[in-house]
C-alpha cells in the first residue's frame, strides 16, 4: 500500500483497468506521448500503445462522440477533457447522445463511457480552466456524475465508473489534485456509485459536500458536533442517507464552490424541505461561491468558500 | 522566394445508368441479374412504404412523417453494398437502407407513430438508432470504426446525412478524426439539395459537396444519386477501401428530395415547383425500369404483381404495428439509467396512483 | 485491506442516546415558536398527524391564545 | 388591439423592434423565405429583406457565435433556434462568451443578444423536441433566461429582452403557441425583466410556475385559495417576489415540466428554506415531469404534470 | 455515363524573403523603408516582451505564459496590413498584434498576471478580448464582418487562431457561413505546427491546413510564415479583397513555436530537439535584418541602440503594471449583468464581512 496523492490515484487506477480488461482504452488531447497536461496519463501511453491511449485533434466534441461510438461496439472508452469549462462544446454528445443512448435503444445498446474533468479552480489558470458547473450536468437522466473526494476515493470512484454501463461524468477536483497523500492499495476498492458516505459523524449538523470542497468542510467541521456527508456521486444522488442524517441531527449546511444560484446545494436543499422539513431546527444554509463568472487568478480566491467560511454556516445554524 | 502551386486536387462524379435507362458497360458494376433486380425491387417497396407512410399520417394514424420519395437509388444502392456485419449509422430519413438492410417495416411505421419500441434493432443487424439532431451522429462512426479495428473486426461502418448535416461542427470533427486515424468508416452525404427550405447553395458556398473531404485528406466522389448502380458502385468501393486497410471516404449523392421536407412542411413557400418538375424526370426507378426491361428482366405484368405483393406486406406491417399493445408507464423510466432509482420509482408510484387513465 | 482509510463508513451510525429515540417531528416554525414561549417541545405530545407536534400544541402548553404567524 | 395567440404576438413584437430599431436584425434556420417552423417569422422576409432576416446554414453553433459577434459589434440580433434539444450544440458559444463578454472586457463590450427558441412538449414531435432544461442555463452568471406565460407577456418579455445589453435566452412555451388568446396591443408594453407578477393572488399557498406549466396552474389553483406566481424571469430571479408571497401564505408549491432533480424548482424551493423556512407551514412541494428522457409523443404525456396532478398537491399542503 | 473530373483545385504557397535576407523583387509588397524598418522594430519588441515576461514568469511576477517565439513575422507581418478601423480577433498568443496595433504593454502584462483588467481595450483600438477556448471566436469575427457589412463600414476582420484551432467545429461552422453570406473576413492560422503536444501531422490529414478553404468555397493560400514580407503582402491582398466586396480568406501562415507550449509544458517530453534547430535557422527576424542591412537600413549599432530602447520601455510597462492597485472583490460581480442582482449584493456584502483580509 502507497501513500499517493489525487493525480498518482487516478494514474494507478486507469492503469489496472487497462491492464484488467483490453476494452478499456484511453483518448484526449495530449493523454499519450505527453502524458496529460497535469501528468495524469504518464507513462500509460508507453505501456499500453497508441492503438489504447490515444492522442487526439483539439475537438472535444469529437472526443467524446467518438468515444460514444466505441462505448456503442462494447469498448469501455475513458476521454479526457483538459478542463471542465471546455466540455461545454461536447454538451450536445454527452446529453443528446451519451445519456440516451440507452434509452433510445431500449435497453439494447449501453453507453460506458466515462468522461474525466477537471473541475474547480486551484491551478491559478486563465479563464474557463476553473469551472464548477457540476449542477448542469445533475439535470440529466441518463448521465451519472461522480466526484471524488480524496486520492482513495478518486481510485475507486473511477474504477467503479469505468465498470459501470451508464455514462459517467468523472469530476476531478483540481484543488486537491497534489493537496492530500493518502493511502492508496492495489486492487478493487469496495465502493457503490449512487451512495453518499458519512466522511465524519456528528449529531448536531448536517454538512453535505463533495469534490474540491471536502476537505475545507472536514476541517470546518472539526470544532463542532457536525457529521459531513461526502455526496461522492451527484447524479443520481443519495438523498436518503441525506435525511436519514438531517432528520438526526435536524440542520442542513450544503457547501459547494459553484455559483449559489442554480448549484446542486439547491436541490440538496429542495429534497430536505420536501421530505425532512419536521425534523429541521434552523433555516438551511448554502455556503458557495458568488453568482460571477469565476475570476482570474488574482481574485480567484474571493469567489471560494474557504473553511473559515463554512465554520460561520454551521456556527450560525447550531446558534439559531 | 515564389508564389507557386503545392497541392493540387480534383473532384469526380460517376453516372453510370441514364435517364433512358443506359449504362455505360465499362463502368458496369459487378452485379447479377437477380441482384439488379433486387435492387429495383428494393425501390419499389421504399416508395410504396413510403406512400404509404404519408396516407397514414393524413388519417392520423402517424406522427410526423419525413418522405423520401426520390432518394431510393441513393438509398437502396448504398445499403445494398453493406456487409451484414457492417455497421449502419441512420440520420432520420434513410428507410430505403432500413429496408434493404431488412429492419422489421413494422417496427419502422412503429417509430414514426411516436414509439420508442420502434428502434429496438433486431440482434443480426447491425443498425444504430435514429438520429434526430442532425449531423451528431457522425463522431459515432468513426467511434465504431476505430472499435472495430482496434478489435480486428474487418468490417467498416456506414454514416449517411443530409447535405444539411455537412454544416455541422460534427461533420468537420468527426471527418477529421476519421482522416487522423484512417478509420473504416464510408460517410455517405443524401444531398437532396434542400435542408428544410434553405438550399444546397445556401448551405455552403462549396461548388460540390464532395471536395470537403479536400479538408481532411480523405477521397471524396459525388455520384449521381438517382442512379442506382453509380450509388452501388462509389459505395461498394469506398467500403472495400474502407475493409482493407484504405481508410475513411466520403460519398455525395447528388439527388433530389421530391416531397415535402415532413407532413409538417409545405414546400411551396419556398421553393419553385419548376425545380420539382425537372428532377421529376430524372426519376431513380424509371430508369431502372427502363434498364430491367431492356434486359428484359422485367415487364408490366412482374411490375403489378410486384407492387400488389408489396402492398399485401405493407397492409400487414401496419396491422402488426396497430396491433401492438400500448407501452406501459413503467417504460419511460425502465431504460434510463441500468437501475432504476429511488426517486424514479416514487415518481412511477405517484403516476400510477394519479395518472393511470389520465393522460390529459 | 482495500477500505478506504479511516475504515469504510457508508452507512449513517447508530445513534446510541435513547433522547432520540423517538424523533421529534415539528415544522421550524413550530420549534421557533416553542422557544420564543419556553416551551419545552420534548414534554409535548404532538396531537398532528403521526405525531407531529402542531402551533396549538405549543401554544395550549404555553396557556396561551392561538396567534398569528411565527414570522421570521 | 387584437386578441392573438402566443406565435401571433411574438411575430409582432420582432416586427415592432425590427421597424423601431435598425440594428436588430433576426437569424436562424428557415426564419426567412419559409417563414419559421413554426410560423413564427411570417412575413418578415418580405417586410425587412435578407439582410435582416437571415436564413442560415445549419449549425446552431454558429448562429449564436456569429450574432454574438454582431452583438459585439452594435447590432440587436435576434437568434432562432428551432427547438431548446439543439440549443446542446450551440452551449459553448452560449456559456463561454455571450454570457462573459462583458465580464471578460470589463464592462466595455455587451451582447444584447436574444435567443429565442420553443422548449417543452406538446406537438408530438421526435426526440429532443419536447427539452424542457431551463434550469442548466440557470446557473450560469451573465445569461439571462426568460420564458413566458401568456400571448401579452411574450410579446412584452419578448421587446424587454431585445432592449436589454445582456444576452437573453428566451424560452417560448411550444405547449402554448396556439392554446390562449390574448389581447395583445401595438407599441411598447410594460414589464420589467427580474421581476416576477402575481398571477392570481391569493392568501393560503405560494405557487410558483412560469412557462408552459403556468396555464394550468392557474386551473389548478381555481379550486383554492391560492396565490399563482408567474416567475417570467428565471435567471436572475425574483426571490423578493416569492419570499413575500410565501411569508403571507406559509405554503409553497413549484411546478416545472422539466424533470424533478436539478430542475428550478430545487432553487426555489433552496431560497425558501433558507430565507423563509419560519413562515412554512407545510413542506415544500415540487410538482415536476419525471427524472427522464422526454418520452416520444405516445408516452409524452405521462411526463408533463397535469392540472389534476398541481391541485392535488396544493391540496395536499393545504391539508397539512 | 461516365466518371469524369467535375472541379479542379491549387493550393499555392507564397515566400517573398529567403532565409539569406534576399527579396523576390517581383513579388515585393509596396512597403516604404521606413515601413520595412518598423516592422523588424515591431518583430524586435515582441521578442524581447516575451523573452521579459518568460523571466517575470520564472521568478513569480506573471502567471502561466504563452510564449510567440519565433511567430514574430506571422503576427507582425499580418498584423501591420490591418487598417485601424480593421477589428482584430485573437486566440490567446497573439502578442506580435497586440504589440503592432498598439495595445498597452502594460496591460498585456496584467493579463498574464491573471488579472482581467489587462483585457479592458483602449477606446481607439478594434480588439476583441482574448479567446481561451481554443477556436471558439471564430464566429464572432464572421458575425462582426458581417455586421460591419450591414451598417455599411468599409472595414474588415482579422481572426487568427492556431494548427489546433482548425479542428474544432467552430471553425468549420465560421468559415461555413463566411462563405455563404461572403463575409469581409480573413482568417489566420498561425500554425506553428504543434498544439501542446499534438504535431500537425497529427492534427489533420489534410496534406496543407490552407486546402481547407476549398470546403467553403473560398480562397486559402499558404505562407512562409517565417518571411514577414510575405505574410504582410498574402494578408494585405486578402483583406483588401475582403473590404471591397470579395467575401473572406483563409491564410495559413507556415511557422513554428520555438519554446514550450506555455511555461507550464516541457516540449522535451514530446519532440524531437533536432526539429527544433531545423527551424532555428528560419528565424524570422535574422532573415529580416540581413534584408535590411543589406539595403543599408539597418547596422549593429542601430540594433544596439533599438534593444535598450526596448528594455526601457518594458521596464516602465512592468513597473507599471506593478505599481497598479489590486482590484476590488466588488470587480468579481460589477461585470456579470449589467446590473448587480440583490442576491449578488448580498455575497458581496458577506465577502466584505468574511474575508477582506482572508483569501484563504
Ligand atoms: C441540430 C439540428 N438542428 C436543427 C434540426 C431541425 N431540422 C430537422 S431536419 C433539418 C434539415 C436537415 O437537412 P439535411 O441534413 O439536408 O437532411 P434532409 O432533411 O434533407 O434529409 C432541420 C434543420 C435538427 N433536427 N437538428
Ligand atoms: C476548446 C479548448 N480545448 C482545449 C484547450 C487547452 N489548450 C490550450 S492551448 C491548446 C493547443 C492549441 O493549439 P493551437 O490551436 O495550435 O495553438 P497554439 O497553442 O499552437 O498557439 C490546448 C489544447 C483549450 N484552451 N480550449
Ligand atoms: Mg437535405
Ligand atoms: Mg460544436
Ligand atoms: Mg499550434
Amino acid at each position: 500500500m502507497a501513500e499517493m496523492n489525487m493525480v498518482q490515484a487516478i494514474n494507478l487506477a486507469l492503469r489496472e483497468e487497462l491492464e484488467r480488461d483490453p476494452d478499456v482504452v484511453l483518448l484526449g488531447e495530449d493523454v499519450g506521448r505527453d502524458g496529460g497536461v497535469f501528468r495524469l496519463t504518464e507513462g500509460l501511453y508507453e505501456a499500453f500503445g497508441e492503438e489504447r491511449v490515444i492522442d487526439t485533434p483539439l475537438s472535444e466534441s469529437a472526443i467524446i462522440g467518438v468515444a460514444i461510438g466505441m462505448a456503442a461496439y462494447g469498448l469501455k472508452p475513458v476521454a479526457e477533457i483538459q478542463f471542465l469549462g471546455f466540455t461545454y462544446g461536447a454538451i450536445e454528445q454527452l446529453f443528446s447522445h451519451a445519456a440516451r443512448l440507452r434509452s433510445r435503444s431500449r435497453g439494447q445498446l449501453h453507453c460506458p463511457l466515462v468522461v474525466r474533468t477537471p473541475y474547480g479552480g486551484g491551478v491559478k489558470a486563465p479563464e474557463l480552466h476553473e469551472e464548477s458547473s457540476e449542477a448542469m450536468f445533475c439535470h440529466m437522466p441518463g448521465l451519472k456524475v461522480v466526484v471524488p473526494g480524496s486520492p482513495w476515493y478518486a481510485k475507486a470512484l473511477l474504477q467503479a465508473s469505468i465498470r459501470t454501463p451508464d455514462p459517467v461524468l468523472f469530476l476531478e477536483p483540481t484543488r486537491l489534485y497534489r493537496l492530500l497523500r493518502e493511502d492508496v492499495p492495489a486492487g478493487d476498492l469496495p465502493v457503490e456509485l449512487g451512495k453518499a458516505r458519512i466522511a465524519r459523524p456528528g449529531d448536531s449538523v448536517t454538512v453535505v459536500a463533495w469534490g474540491s470542497m471536502l476537505e475545507k468542510s472536514l476541517r470546518a467541521a472539526a470544532g463542532f458536533d457536525a457529521e459531513v456527508i461526502d455526496l461522492m456521486t451527484l447524479n443520481p444522488f443519495d438523498a436518503e442517507t441525506i435525511l436519514a442524517s438531517v432528520r438526526r441531527t435536524g440542520r442542513l449546511v450544503v457547501v459547494h464552490e459553484a455559483a449559489q444560484t442554480g448549484g446542486f446545494g439547491a436541490e440538496i436543499a429542495a429534497t430536505v424541505a420536501e421530505d425532512a422539513i419536521l425534523s429541521l431546527k434552523a433555516p438551511i444554509r448554502r455556503v458557495t461561491g458568488c453568482d460571477v463568472i469565476p475570476p482570474l487568478p488574482l481574485l480567484e480566491d474571493y469567489n471560494v468558500p474557504t473553511a473559515k467560511q463554512i465554520a460561520g454556516a454551521i456556527a450560525e445554524v447550531l446558534a439559531f | 522566394m515564389s508564389k507557386k502551386i503545392i497541392a493540387s486536387f480534383t473532384v469526380s462524379r460517376l453516372e453510370i445508368l441514364d435517364e433512358q435507362g443506359r449504362v455505360d458497360a465499362e463502368l458496369m458494376p459487378d452485379l447479377t441479374d437477380p441482384d439488379l433486380v433486387r435492387l429495383y425491387e428494393l425501390m419499389l417497396l421504399t416508395r410504396q412504404f413510403d406512400q404509404r407512410a404519408l396516407h397514414l399520417q393524413r388519417e392520423g394514424r402517424l406522427g410526423t412523417y419525413p418522405s423520401v420519395l426520390g432518394q431510393e437509388a441513393s438509398q437502396v444502392g448504398s445499403a445494398y453494398a453493406l456487409q451484414k456485419s457492417d455497421w449502419f449509422f441512420p440520420a432520420f430519413r434513410e428507410l430505403g437502407v432500413f429496408v434493404t438492410l431488412g429492419y422489421p417495416l413494422a417496427e419502422i411505421y412503429q417509430y414514426w407513430n411516436g414509439d420508442e419500441r420502434g428502434l429496438l434493432c433486431p440482434e443480426q443487424l447491425n443498425i444504430f438508432p435514429i438520429c434526430i439532431a442532425v449531423g451528431t451522429h457522425i463522431p459515432h462512426a468513426v467511434g465504431a470504426a476505430m472499435a472495430a479495428r482496434y478489435r480486428g473486426d474487418p468490417i467498416a461502418t456506414a454514416c449517411y446525412f443530409g447535405d444539411g448535416g455537412t454544416s455541422k461542427g460534427d461533420f468537420h470533427e468527426g471527418l477529421n478524426m476519421a482522416g487522423v486515424f484512417q478509420a473504416p468508416v464510408v460517410f455517405i452525404i443524401q444531398n437532396n439539395q434542400w435542408a428544410i427550405s434553405i438550399s444546397r447553395n445556401h448551405q455552403t458556398a462549396a461548388e460540390t459537396l464532395a471536395q470537403k473531404a479536400i479538408a481532411y485528406g480523405i477521397p471524396g466522389i459525388q455520384v449521381d444519386g438517382n442512379d442506382v448502380l453509380a450509388v452501388y458502385q462509389a459505395t461498394r468501393e469506398a467500403l472495400q477501401r474502407a475493409r482493407s486497410g484504405g481508410g475513411p471516404s466520403l460519398i455525395e449523392c447528388d439527388t433530389y428530395r421530391m416531397a415535402d421536407h415532413t407532413t409538417a412542411d409545405d414546400a411551396a413557400r419556398y421553393r419553385d415547383p419548376e425545380e420539382v418538375q425537372r428532377w421529376q424526370r430524372r426519376d431513380p426507378l424509371l430508369r431502372m425500369r427502363r434498364f430491367l426491361a431492356d434486359r428484359g428482366l422485367w415487364d408490366d405484368a412482374r411490375q403489378q404483381q410486384l407492387e400488389t405483393e408489396i402492398d399485401a406486406r405493407l397492409d400487414r406491417a401496419v396491422a402488426r404495428e396497430e396491433a401492438t399493445p400500448p407501452a406501459r408507464a413503467r417504460d419511460i423510466f425502465a431504460y434510463t439509467w441500468t437501475e432504476m432509482t429511488p426517486r424514479q420509482k416514487r415518481q412511477l408510484q405517484q403516476l400510477r396512483d394519479l395518472r393511470e387513465l389520465d393522460h390529459g | 485491506s482495500a477500505g478506504p482509510p479511516e475504515g469504510p463508513v457508508t452507512e449513517a451510525p447508530v445513534v446510541s442516546g435513547e433522547k432520540k429515540a423517538v424523533p421529534l417531528r415539528a415544522l421550524p416554525r413550530v420549534r421557533a415558536l416553542a422557544k420564543a414561549r419556553g416551551v419545552a417541545l420534548e414534554t409535548l405530545r404532538g396531537s398532528g398527524p403521526d405525531g407531529r407536534i402542531t402551533e396549538e400544541d405549543v401554544l395550549t402548553a404555553a396557556g396561551a391564545e392561538p396567534s398569528g404567524d411565527a414570522g421570521d
